[in-house]
């Protein structure tokens, strides 16, 4: 196919940014993809496994990063786009590090925040030693370090859903649709680093949709002896013994219950990036309740924006998982072509 | 003792640590299909039992799970073993043999027929 | 990691508090069953710190107990609060300090109704009016008579006589924080540090040397409850309460309970003695009781005011042992004196007497 | 007077056996139950004596059975016993004829080619010798199939057999022995005297030829009579001791004795007859098809023999009753299983003392059960008069078809019925009977009659195998219990109702409480000939398959049960029917989602045939004018 004119602004170098940018410069666009960090990747480069077949997060990492080595893409590292102007059919960005760049066609792909536990109070994250969210929890499976503060191993740990989604206090009444599957994920793996530890989950619901996911879910039911305990935790203490004491009710069995934790996993949810929110601002861009970008056309237009020319890509839209995020990418690929090709603009 | 007019009550939290779990423990040793329950409650809407009067396997199961095995204890005679519960289990536990290893379990650690 | 991370909560939730000009209000409890620490507390921002505070001997009750007693409707202590409003501006004041975490979660609770309900607060204008010809204004600044102390805390601590601090070993007091519910659970951000770790009690207690424990039901409610205390059938269940609390923080051997609420210190410190007759089970270290304090009696311990001033021979659970661990002289026979000297009647069966 | 020391350790042997032979049988008599004390004298001494002895010749001389079964291993055992048999009856009769003396010690018949080396002369003598090399040659025959089953029993014909326990090796080592020994002992003794026959002549000669005969077949007259000593010092111990042990279960059986609900003499002779040969194994569905092969009959058998904990044994089995049937002695496995699930209330165990040679019999206390009823939540009913009565059952609630099919018979039948747990009933019992739990199953029982009783039915008509068969054995009612297939067996019988002729290929799977248990094979056949093409599927009455949701099992995971009900279904639709046809709602129920072919209920199929009887509009009604008061006076 003819190389085609025309030049493609990525905003965000996760792994939409990085997926739409290869697919771009594979279709013979000029692309230049902004990634506020140094180091491309996303919150992908923090993940350990992924589900549901918990293939490394870091395969994924490389193919994106092999896709994104080609001529037709300009990096600009350690940048990010603070506004932009629409003059014409033509975008005007300028950078945080002052450059302006015109363009012809822009891709946002934000992406997310992971929810900052420490907004639920109660939880006591960051107060508590050993209750730590599930970003940490990967670190720690990254770095094979799996200990309490006091460096013992955990005998029992207790796993909390919907930690800053569906909950009103925090202003989140939207699911974020990953959690559930992370937490069995990482109850998993848990297992099977400490194959003696007991480990709870407790839920509101069990949000299993995704492919393969309750398979997943019977599997630590069956071949993990992992617990589940319908309720959601609504405060962590501690104890004389220095253990962590959280109360929830059994929802199940009518009861409240106490139990003694040595570790709390929090499954923070997903919210708007703030980069994201500021370019919301900035530019005019619908957002939904939720806060994330409100697409042109739920059905037909989940990668187009209320502005021609404009599009988005992954979890800057919604909470979505890796193979969701990679194929909305390649959908908003599609969309930019034929805005380009069939001069649409 | 001075009387007050009231009293203290007990106290309705399940207690997780101090419960003890050792009967679940013996049926989850020889019918670990125990430990795929849902708790859909589809066990308790089918039951011959449950038809009559308030005995409920899901909440049997999780009462065990949790360790309060004197309501159980009261409750899993009332059982008639008929076994309609296992045909409309969606995770194939095998309800019978639950029950049925309950028992047997009181028999061994409370010592009384149950 | 743990006070790095309260600070972090609680720099969220700093607290406006006035710093002069109050118009006091009384707490019904506070008044009747432990006086000395609304003396105290006028006494010591009169005449010690010399900032002016208003009482008007006019106002009266909130009906706080009454509301939550499920006997008087709402527009009725809208009205009753309105009045109190009345009177401050009448006296023109514009900083309330009030000394009740009842009445304290009552003005927040309706001030807050009439932001999201204005049509509420044309109302209660219009029965304040028809009712006295009155008219208020909301206060600019309302803060809990514990918040003032907390403010001025470390103003005690410099001129603090005696340190939250055992005598003889030298090891810091070990002190229960409970705040009241109605304190900052409601409306957070009328709390210092907010509902989960609030700070207004444990940073005094810090700053006058005494160490605070965190406890598994630290956040537990005191068992007043209000009507689960006003019917007598009901009283097991807020009993039951309290002793929920108590056994939950008997192992960390605290030497006091410091309270900022005068019912949920009128509760902890008569339940205990309820507790003791009916099972004979003690809380304290060797089969003593824990003696429960207003932080305005720590406060006046700190200065080094007299404890029978402080009026801590009206509780139920005597200091004498919290006394003697402090190093704080006291005569006996002084103890049920008036002032003129007169021997007042000595009540029976005392703990830790 | 002919004797050699090497024949004492066969004489001891003999006479221990003998003697303990004995001891034993008089230890049982006097455990039996004074009944079946009087049954057995009676037995004893009337028409059942002969038939006995017939069986004992048949069974355990030829093994007809097991012939039956599988020719290779029926040959086996039949060349063992029956030859041994007519080698000792021969034997005996040859040293009265030839022999010194009448009336000889046992051993001269056993050994009689020692003491009468130059036997064999005669041509009358040489045609004797014949004879007996030709019975030697039969028993070493069969000696052969043994060893080659023991090192691969495929090669006759089995897929699984027994394993052993060390005493058992050396019996059976020495009991191999045995016959080649005295071949090679009397082809040596020939050899040195130029007699014997075709067997032991022969090889004598050539034996004799290169070694000299006399003096090496003396060590092996020793290895003989020592063989023959240690099998039989050893039979009490092992499980050589069924052969005869049965013949007492036998005589038992023929005088009317059975098994019943709690171990006694009878099921200790059944478990000692068992000869652990390994062909319930092979009628067991948990072993062919879902690869269980620890529980069957054989090892409950010797697990109880060796007072093992017959915990898993007992409980993890269907009660399919295949191997019942197939148990060439004819032990009644299956109650003698049921009594293992009441172990917790039975009060006899045994024990094994004297180093096994004896197992005495002592009661265990029970534990405590609680007086108080448990199934006093059950309200009290009154239901309404009826003719018949229709109690679907659990199971059948759970596939509404066959009760909808089962309303639209009975209403076609015109008969005045009711259907009795219409809201849902109470569970039979048999379920809980099933799980060794008699004492709580009599309170349903009870519940239930008191139900049936207030009706005045004369007929009880069911739809679950499993409720008819508790109906028929433990109610005690005075009404005619039916299973619905039997029921519209009649109402056919009866012509009361009309059914069309479905031209669809049907093929049945019998339900084991139905059909083996119960003993109804012939009404279900007989209704779906009526209605259908019935075709055979090779698994037809006594032979038919359990479908694996046995509530018999309460062990098996749902996955096995799945396992064993593919296998089925499979076998049951080769020749694709248009109906899987069976007469059980759990078989329907297990059967259902493991095949593509439309499984239903007997009923079904019926209720899909029945012709509904036209009824006549009177159409006159219409035609009538309206009368002039209707309208307004």
């Amino acid at each position: 196919m003819p190389d085609m004119i025309g030049n493609v602004v990525v905003v965000g170098g996760g792994t939409a940014g990085m997926e739409a940018a290869g697919q771009l410069a594979k279709a013979g666009l000029s692309v230049t993809l902004i990634e506020k960090e140094n180091d491309l990747g996303g919150h992908l480069k923090e993940w350990y496994h992924l589900f549901p077949d918990r293939r490394p997060g870091d395969e994924v990492l490389n193919y994106l990063k092999n896709q994104i080595i080609h001529d037709n893409i300009k990096l600009l590292t350690g940048n990010s786009v603070g506004g932009f102007q629409k003059k014409g059919n033509d975008f005007i960005l300028n950078t945080s590090n002052g450059e302006v760049i015109k363009a012809d066609a822009v891709l946002l792909t934000t992406g997310f925040d992971l929810f900052k536990s420490e907004r639920k109070e109660e939880y006591g994250y960051g107060i508590y030693d050993n209750v730590i969210s599930s970003a940490d929890l990967e670190m720690m499976f990254r770095e094979k370090e799996l200990r309490l503060k006091n460096g013992e191993k955990p005998g029992k740990i207790g796993i909390v859903h919907c930690v800053g989604s569906r909950d009103e206090k925090v202003g989140n009444i939207y699911c974020s649709k990953l959690c559930c599957v992370t937490a069995v994920k990482q109850a998993i793996e848990l297992k099977e680093t400490l194959r003696d530890c007991k480990v709870f989950c407790f839920y509101m619901d069990m949000r299993m949709g995704g492919a393969l996911y309750e398979e997943m879910y019977r599997d630590a039911q069956e071949k993990y002896g992992i617990g589940f305990i319908r309720g959601k935790v609504s405060e962590v203490g501690i104890n004389i013994s220095n253990k962590l004491i959280i109360k929830v009710e059994d929802t199940l069995a009518g009861r409240p219950l106490k139990m003694e934790l040595d570790m709390l996993v929090l499954m923070a949810g997903m919210e708007m990036s703030a980069g994201g929110t500021k370019l919301a601002e900035a530019g005019k861009l619908k957002t939904g309740e939720n806060r994330f970008f409100a697409p042109a056309d739920n059905h037909l237009g989940s990668n187009q924006s209320n502005i021609k020319g404009l599009f988005y890509a992954g979890t800057c839209t919604a909470p979505m998982n890796v193979t969701e995020t990679i194929s909305h990418a390649r959908g908003a690929v599609a969309d930019i072509i034929n805005y380009l090709k069939n001069n649409e603009k | 003792m001075y009387k007050f007019g009231f009293s203290l009550t007990k106290a309705r939290v399940i207690n997780y640590e101090s419960n003890d779990r050792s009967i679940v423990d013996f049926i989850l040793e020889r019918e670990p299909s125990l430990n795929l329950c849902i708790e859909c409650g589809g066990c308790s809407a089918t039951c011959t039992t449950g038809n009559y009067t308030n005995f409920s396997l899901r909440e049997i199961h999780i009462l065990l799970k949790r360790g309060e095995n004197e309501q159980v204890r009261d409750k899993i005679k009332q059982c008639m073993l008929c076994g309609k519960c296992s045909l409309v289990c969606p995770r194939g536990v095998n309800t019978r043999n639950v029950v049925f290893l309950a028992k047997q379990a009181f028999q061994k650690f409370t010592g009384h027929a149950v | 990691m743990e006070n790095e991370g309260k600070k972090r909560i609680w720099s969220e939730y700093q607290k406006e508090i006035a710093d002069d000009h109050y118009f006091y209000v009384r707490s019904c409890i506070r008044q009747s069953f432990f006086p000395g620490s609304e003396q105290f507390f006028l006494n010591f921002l009169r005449n010690d710190l010399g900032k002016d505070v208003f009482e008007n001997p006019s106002h009266t009750t909130c009906t706080g107990i009454g509301y939550h007693g499920d006997i008087v409707p709402l527009s009725t202590i809208m009205t009753v609060v309105a009045r109190h409003f009345a009177l401050m501006k009448e006296s023109g004041y514009k900083n309330i300090a009030i000394s009740c975490v009842t009445s304290f979660g009552i003005y927040t609770e309706l001030i807050e109704t009439w932001k999201h309900f204005p049509d509420e607060l044309e109302k209660t204008r219009e029965y304040l009016y028809k009712a006295t010809g009155r008219e208020f204004d909301i206060p600019e600044n309302m803060a809990h008579s514990s918040d003032i102390i907390y403010k001025f805390r470390n103003e005690i601590a410099a001129r603090s006589k005696n340190l939250l601090v055992n005598k003889k070993t030298g090891e810091p007091l070990i002190v229960v924080e409970h705040i009241g519910c109605h304190y900052s659970k409601m409306f957070p951000k009328y709390g210092v540090g907010g509902a989960e770790f609030p700070r207004v009690l444990s940073g005094m207690i810090e700053a006058w040397g005494g160490e605070v424990v965190d406890y598994p039901e630290r956040r537990h409610c005191c068992g007043f409850g209000f009507r689960q205390y006003l019917v007598q059938a009901n009283r097991g269940y807020s009993l039951s309460n309290t002793a929920k609390k108590f056994s939950s923080m008997k192992p960390y051997k605290p030497d006091f309970v410091i309270t900022n609420c005068p019912g949920c210190n009128m509760f902890m410190d008569k339940w205990q003695y309820t507790i003791k007759e009916m099972e004979g089970t003690t809380y304290g270290v060797d089969d003593e009781s824990i003696p429960v304090l207003t932080y305005e009696e720590v406060a006046g311990l700190v200065l080094g005011y007299n404890p029978w001033d402080l009026g801590l021979q009206f509780h139920m659970v005597q200091s004498e042992p919290l006394l003697k661990k402090m190093g704080i002289e006291f005569d006996k026979e002084n103890k049920y004196k008036t002032k003129d000297g007169r021997q007042m009647p000595i009540p029976q069966n005392l703990i830790n007497a | 007077m002919q004797f050699d020391p090497f024949v004492i350790p066969f004489n001891i042997g003999l006479y221990f056996i003998l003697i303990y032979a004995v001891t034993r049988s008089v230890i049982w008599f006097r455990e039996l139950s004074r009944p079946d004390k009087l049954r057995l004298q009676r037995g004893f001494f009337g028409k059942a004596f002969g038939q006995s002895l017939m069986e004992i010749f048949l069974e355990s001389l030829i093994h007809r059975k097991i012939l039956k079964k599988n020719l290779r291993i029926g040959y086996m055992h039949m060349s063992l016993a029956f030859g041994w048999f007519l080698l000792i009856l021969f034997g005996t009769l040859e040293v009265d004829i030839f022999g010194a003396s009448h009336l000889n010690a046992p051993y001269k018949a056993i050994f009689f080619k020692f003491f009468n080396p130059d036997h064999g002369q005669t041509p009358f003598e040489a045609g004797y010798s014949f004879l007996m090399d030709l019975i030697l040659a039969f028993i070493l025959s069969g000696l052969l199939l043994a060893i080659i089953k023991r090192f691969s029993s495929k090669a006759v014909g089995m897929k699984k057999t027994t394993r052993l326990k060390t005493l058992d090796k050396v019996a059976l080592t020495s009991l191999w022995l045995i016959f080649p020994s005295r071949l090679i002992a009397e082809s040596l003794t020939s050899g040195a005297y130029g007699t014997g026959s075709f067997l032991t002549g022969t090889l004598g000669s050539w034996l004799a030829s290169f070694l000299s005969a006399n003096e090496v077949a003396y060590p092996f007259w020793w290895l003989y009579s020592l063989s023959l000593g240690t099998f039989f010092v050893l039979l009490p111990l092992t499980r050589y001791l069924h052969i005869p042990t049965e013949l007492f279960l036998i005589f038992m059986r023929n005088s009317g004795i059975s098994t019943g609900d709690k171990t006694g003499a009878f099921s200790e002779v059944e478990v000692h007859s068992c000869s652990s040969c390994g062909i319930c194994i092979d009628q067991c569905q948990l072993s062919f098809s879902a690869g269980i092969n620890n529980i069957q009959s054989a090892y409950l058998m010797k697990a109880i023999r060796n007072n093992a904990d017959t915990y898993d044994i007992a409980h993890n089995c269907l009660l399919c009753g295949r191997c019942d049937r197939a148990c060439p002695v004819g032990i009644e496995l299956s109650p003698i299983r049921m009594i293992q699930r009441r172990a917790g209330e039975s009060e006899t165990k045994y024990t094994n003392t004297w180093k096994g040679y004896f197992r005495n019999k002592h009661s265990v206390s029970v534990q405590k059960q609680n007086t108080k009823s448990i199934y006093d939540f059950l309200p009290e009913s009154n239901p309404d008069k009826a003719d018949i009565l229709y109690f679907a059952g659990c199971m059948t609630h759970l596939t509404p078809s066959i009760k909808i099919a089962m309303t639209r018979i009975m209403n076609a039948s015109g008969l005045k019925w009711s259907f009795i747990d219409e809201k849902g009933g109470v569970c039979c019992g048999r379920p809980l009977m099933l799980a060794g739990q008699d004492k709580e199953a009599r309170e349903l029982i009870n519940f239930n009659s008191q139900i049936i009783w207030k009706t005045g039915a004369h007929t009880l008509v069911t739809s679950c195998p499993i409720c008819y068969k508790v109906f028929k054995e433990s109610y005690y009612l005075d009404v005619e219990v039916l299973h619905h297939t039997q029921f519209i067996k009649n109402c056919i019988d009866e012509d009361l109702v009309k059914m069309n002729f479905i031209h669809k290929k049907v093929t049945y799977h019998s339900p084991c409480e139905l059909g083996r248990n119960s003993g109804i094979y012939d009404e279900p056949r007989e209704v779906l000939k009526h209605v259908a093409n019935l075709e055979t599927t090779g698994f037809e009455d006594e032979n038919s398959l359990c479908c694996g949701g046995s509530l018999g099992n309460i062990i098996l995971s749902q996955a096995k049960k799945r396992q064993i009900a593919t296998d089925v279904a499979a076998e049951l639709t080769k020749k694709n029917p248009d109906y899987l046809a069976t007469a059980c709602p759990l078989c329907k129920k297990t059967l259902a989602p493991v095949t593509k072919s439309r499984v239903a209920d007997i009923s079904e199929i019926v209720a899909e045939a029945i012709v509904l009887p036209v009824i006549k509009k009177n159409t006159e009604r219409y035609k009538k004018p309206v009368r002039e008061s209707a309208g307004i006076a």
